[in-house]
């Protein structure tokens, strides 16, 4: 099959399935959703790696590295933060027996 | 690429569908996020064992250092009333870092493709267009990723005003830097250098920094999830630039949901996405006016309050934006569990599109603790308001606003709202008369059945807290 | 990328695709979702016509049309039958309100 | 291929997501239901266009208008109540067709290698040992669902007995079929030929057959829905051999939903697959004895049961696989419509697995032209039980069976069911004292409040409707 068709195809069928999956979405969870797919698009920290890995030129390393932290920001900031958003979510349930509010 | 590297990276992929799949509902969603984390992870250690001979390791792994240090450290840090300016900055830098590697890799692709012609013969093109093409829109829309979450994290930290910020020759400004962006990334095409990549970068920033000047501050949000559905598409456009499968699907999967998402809550706000984005720039602002009224109203003082309240069977708490600049979460739940002890059955009532970011009353009120059978969806909750004695509205304003029902020629007209105007008494806590974030007038402020508890939210909720006790 | 690695990504793809579509669906319409997912993999006539159409040998011939019939059959009659189904759901609407019966 | 047709396939392919996507809901399923006819359709012309020797086109096109005019005459044929066997009949033939292109693409494999072997020189394989595996698959897969299919359709259509089918050397029979097929599916990947396929083939028709002959009548469609699943992914394997996209989406598609509803439909029942597909072959049948009660019950009259109706405020219904037996539907249709001009309120009840298939209760009753609002869900209706005067249960036994929810030991325990014993009157119309599918009693039978009225659905609702007209 031609290159340019595989990449579309897996790009068509990756749509899909982000919309898909996102759709049945509570609005309850929508900032931790943001944020965690704004963690997920910190995988360019892999592309990031791979052109400063087989980089010769000193400004194109520079470089290489600002990006690397910048995507390793982003990656690693925004899995940590929606991590300790879901725990606040997790505690709730026992809490709410403890107090019997209701 | 070794085979089982491909393979690899297929179930990175994979692990980020799920972990997608887990944030969709609350029972799964931190499994999820750890999914994901591991797949992002794995994802990213690869390189380092079969590539053949990946140099400056040792830097790379400083920068990753520094880099988590970073992203931990602010993480850690981060308020819950700010985490919108926390995603707004670490999908800027995360846009930055796309547009820094297709920057990089242009460079790599012209040095191929002069050796190449170095060796003479007929002329090989060794990247087809389209490769140029996807590099291009990875530099431009990286950078207006980057620059455009800066301003509105700028604007939501309040580093400058969140008002829009407009002046005369925005739209001719706007209009020229796109047509830049297109010429520029035409030539990249045609005729790629590492100079035209740097302008296409320059004109992505400014063109970014235009693009969210002109949105009020409330509309923030929606531009934040659009941002991070851009820089999904960078990242996808990035992965097909250099054949990595992994950076395709992830970022293909944030682009279509995040873009659905955008959707979802322009829909929720009754707006569309190009009346929020382009609004302020076709002249009228999207920002009303913010006057405020002088019609009487019936304002009490905390004790009254506090009688209100401490003798209703059914209190129902509407949370708004005023809440989270207040942060007067935990003074709320407080008030909230004493109420309880009394033996009033209170819950609270979340509007989707209420706070700063859709689900932001959610987050807000999970951190203080509140149990979560107490926070109840608008749909689930607005048959119960006229069961109600007391609806205690804190730092909300629009999102009761019963002109979105009555008024067809309001901002808000079609946008569902709580039915507090049902109930049998209201009570409001704000600072002044000034109209909320729509800058239309609330009738239901000047309803008999309305009382006013004026003050910063925190303070009031402190005194009505003491109030309360002392009955 | 290798060719098999490609046919693995769609395929995983399009499971995901496959299930975040159906999981959303309500039980009313199971019957035209069986018969009308029946008919999609009624495709495999696109197989049978061009294994037939590149076929010499006789026996061979005669298998590949027995297939094509077979695969028309499925593809064919699947989308007919669930279309006549699905007419009647539509024509519902109207119905209803001539007879008021609620 | 030229590129411009694999970016057809893939549009193809779009189409039978988009198909799939409409099915799910009742405004887009018929648009749904075109598209994916469509991208059907344009997906089989392809060839005809881009393929530069297309031998024997004639044939082929006839062929596929003999194909065409049996899809249609028997698609407008067959009986509502038919539609089971129908979908099992058209599943059949397409894993039928699978195996055979399968089979012929062996036979071209073959031939290749054998051209390839005669150039001399070293031992080049010409297709990869998947390839042949995946050839394996389809050739038993697909043979399996023809045959097991046909058995359905025969027990269905009662062409045989729709009992469990069950001898003693079953297991060990289907034991050894199981193994043949492995051990030919290893020799077709190690040492392919032509016989080694035709002999998975046989095989495969024979384990179809002893995979469906142990199962019981209603467990059917269960069956039936899972060797749909499995002609999709015989189909998405030919897609792998023959390196097409749009049969590798569409079949894998299918593959994925089938499963997923196979599942669905058998957690509706309160049951697993395994138990449904091997619970006859482990010993103890799942149908139950059959045997009829003989304690006493009420029962009465049409006319008595016109009057209970005839002055019934609140009446509803809940139509079962009686009622597709029987072919009572229009005559029931007409009856409500007679009591709605009473002014009785009458709605119908839908079971998920009432009838003989999943949703087939609301094909039935849409062909009846009942109108789309009184068809109301379990869910929805199963708190305004209590409100209702009479239940009239036509045709339908263990949806509204409290055993469900009673007793821990029944084969339909955890079963959600319809809450009928809520009612104020129940009346129930069957032929017999004989229990439902589940082979248990029924308490409801024996209730004070319930009234039999006994007979063929389709006669006693004819007497019933003429009583009440006479009302
Ligand atoms: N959540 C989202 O995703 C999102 C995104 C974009 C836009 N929006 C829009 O934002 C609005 C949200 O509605 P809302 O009802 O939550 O907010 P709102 O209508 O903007 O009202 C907020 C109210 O809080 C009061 N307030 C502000 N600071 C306060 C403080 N420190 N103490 C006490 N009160 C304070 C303000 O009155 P004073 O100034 O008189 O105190 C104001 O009336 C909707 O119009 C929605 O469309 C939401
Ligand atoms: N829908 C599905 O997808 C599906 C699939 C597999 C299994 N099942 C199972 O099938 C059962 C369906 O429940 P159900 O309540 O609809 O059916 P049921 O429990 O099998 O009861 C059907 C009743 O209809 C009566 N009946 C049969 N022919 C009749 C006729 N001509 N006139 C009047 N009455 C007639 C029978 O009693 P007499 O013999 O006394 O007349 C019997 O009591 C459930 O147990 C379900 O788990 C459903």
């Amino acid at each position: 099959m031609n290159e340019g068709v595989v990449w579309l195809t897996i790009f068509v069928l990756s749509v899909f399935v982000g919309i898909e999956v996102i759709s049945k979405v509570s609005s309850t969870l929508h900032t931790p959703l943001m944020s965690g797919a704004n963690a997920i698009h910190g995988i360019i920290l892999l592309g990031a790696i791979l052109v400063t890995g087989s980089t010769h030129s000193t400004v194109a390393l520079v470089v290489g590295l600002v990006a690397i932290v910048l995507a390793t920001v982003n990656m690693v900031g925004g899995f940590v933060v929606t991590d300790r958003m879901l725990q606040m979510f997790v505690r709730k349930k026992p809490a709410s027996e403890k107090e019997g509010a209701r | 690429m070794p085979t089982w590297v491909q393979v690899v990276y297929l179930i990175c992929a994979v692990g980020f569908i799920l972990a997608l799949k887990g944030l969709s509902g609350p029972k799964t969603a931190r499994r999820g996020n750890l999914i994901g984390a591991a797949a992002a992870v794995v994802g990213c250690a690869l390189p380092f064992i079969y590539v053949d001979h990946l140099e400056h390791v040792p830097l790379i792994l400083g920068a990753i250092a520094v880099g988590t240090a970073g992203g931990v450290f602010g993480a850690r840090k981060v308020q819950m009333t700010q985490m919108p300016q926390m995603v707004a900055l670490f999908n800027g830098v995360g846009g930055g870092a796309a547009a820094l590697v297709a920057l990089l890799e242009l460079n790599h692709m012209l040095d191929v493709q002069a050796a190449l012609d170095a060796l003479g013969g007929p002329q090989v093109d060794a990247y087809g267009w389209f490769v140029y093409a996807a590099t291009a829109f990875t530099i431009f829309v990286g950078s207006v990723s980057f620059a455009g979450s800066l301003i509105t994290f700028a604007k939501l930290q309040e580093l400058m005003t969140s008002r829009p910020v407009v002046f005369p020759g925005l739209p001719v400004a706007f209009g020229g830097l796109l047509l830049g962006g297109i010429v520029l990334s035409v030539l990249t095409v045609t005729s790629a250098s590492i100079g035209i990549g740097i302008g296409l970068c320059l004109v992505g920033l400014l063109f970014g920094v235009l693009l969210v000047l002109p949105v009020g501050g409330a509309d923030v949000p929606i531009v934040i999830s659009l941002l991070n559905a851009f820089t999904g598409l960078t990242v996808a456009a990035g992965g097909y630039v250099l054949s990595n499968t992994l950076l395709l699907v992830g970022g293909t999967l944030v682009g279509a949901s995040g873009t659905f998402l955008t959707l979802l809550m322009a829909r929720a706000m009754g707006r569309s996405v190009a009346n929020i984005l382009f609004g302020a720039l076709k002249g009228g602002s999207t920002l009303g006016a913010g006057v405020a009224s002088d019609r009487p109203v019936r304002s009490a003082g905390p004790e009254d309050v506090a009688i209100l309240l401490g003798y209703a069977d059914r209190v129902i708490i509407v949370p708004g934006y005023g809440l989270a600049v207040a942060q007067a979460q935990h003074t709320l739940r407080e008030l909230v569990d004493v109420l309880g002890e009394r033996g009033t059955k209170v819950d609270y009532a979340i509007h989707p599109v209420a706070g700063r970011m859709p689900g932001h009353m959610n987050v807000l009120l999970a951190e203080a603790q509140v149990p979560y059978e107490q926070l109840v969806e608008m749909d689930h909750i607005n048959g119960e308001f006229k069961n109600t004695d007391v609806v205690l509205v804190v730092g909300a304003n629009d999102v009761v606003n019963p002109a979105a029902k009555t008024t067809p020629g309001a901002p808000i007209y079609g946008m569902p709202i709580l039915n507090a105007d049902e109930a049998k008494q209201v009570v409001f806590m704000k600072r002044s008369m000034r109209p909320g974030f729509a800058g239309i007038e609330n009738e239901l402020l000047f309803d008999p059945k309305t009382t006013l508890l004026f003050g910063d939210a925190k303070e009031s909720l402190g005194k009505l807290l003491n109030a309360v006790k002392a009955l």
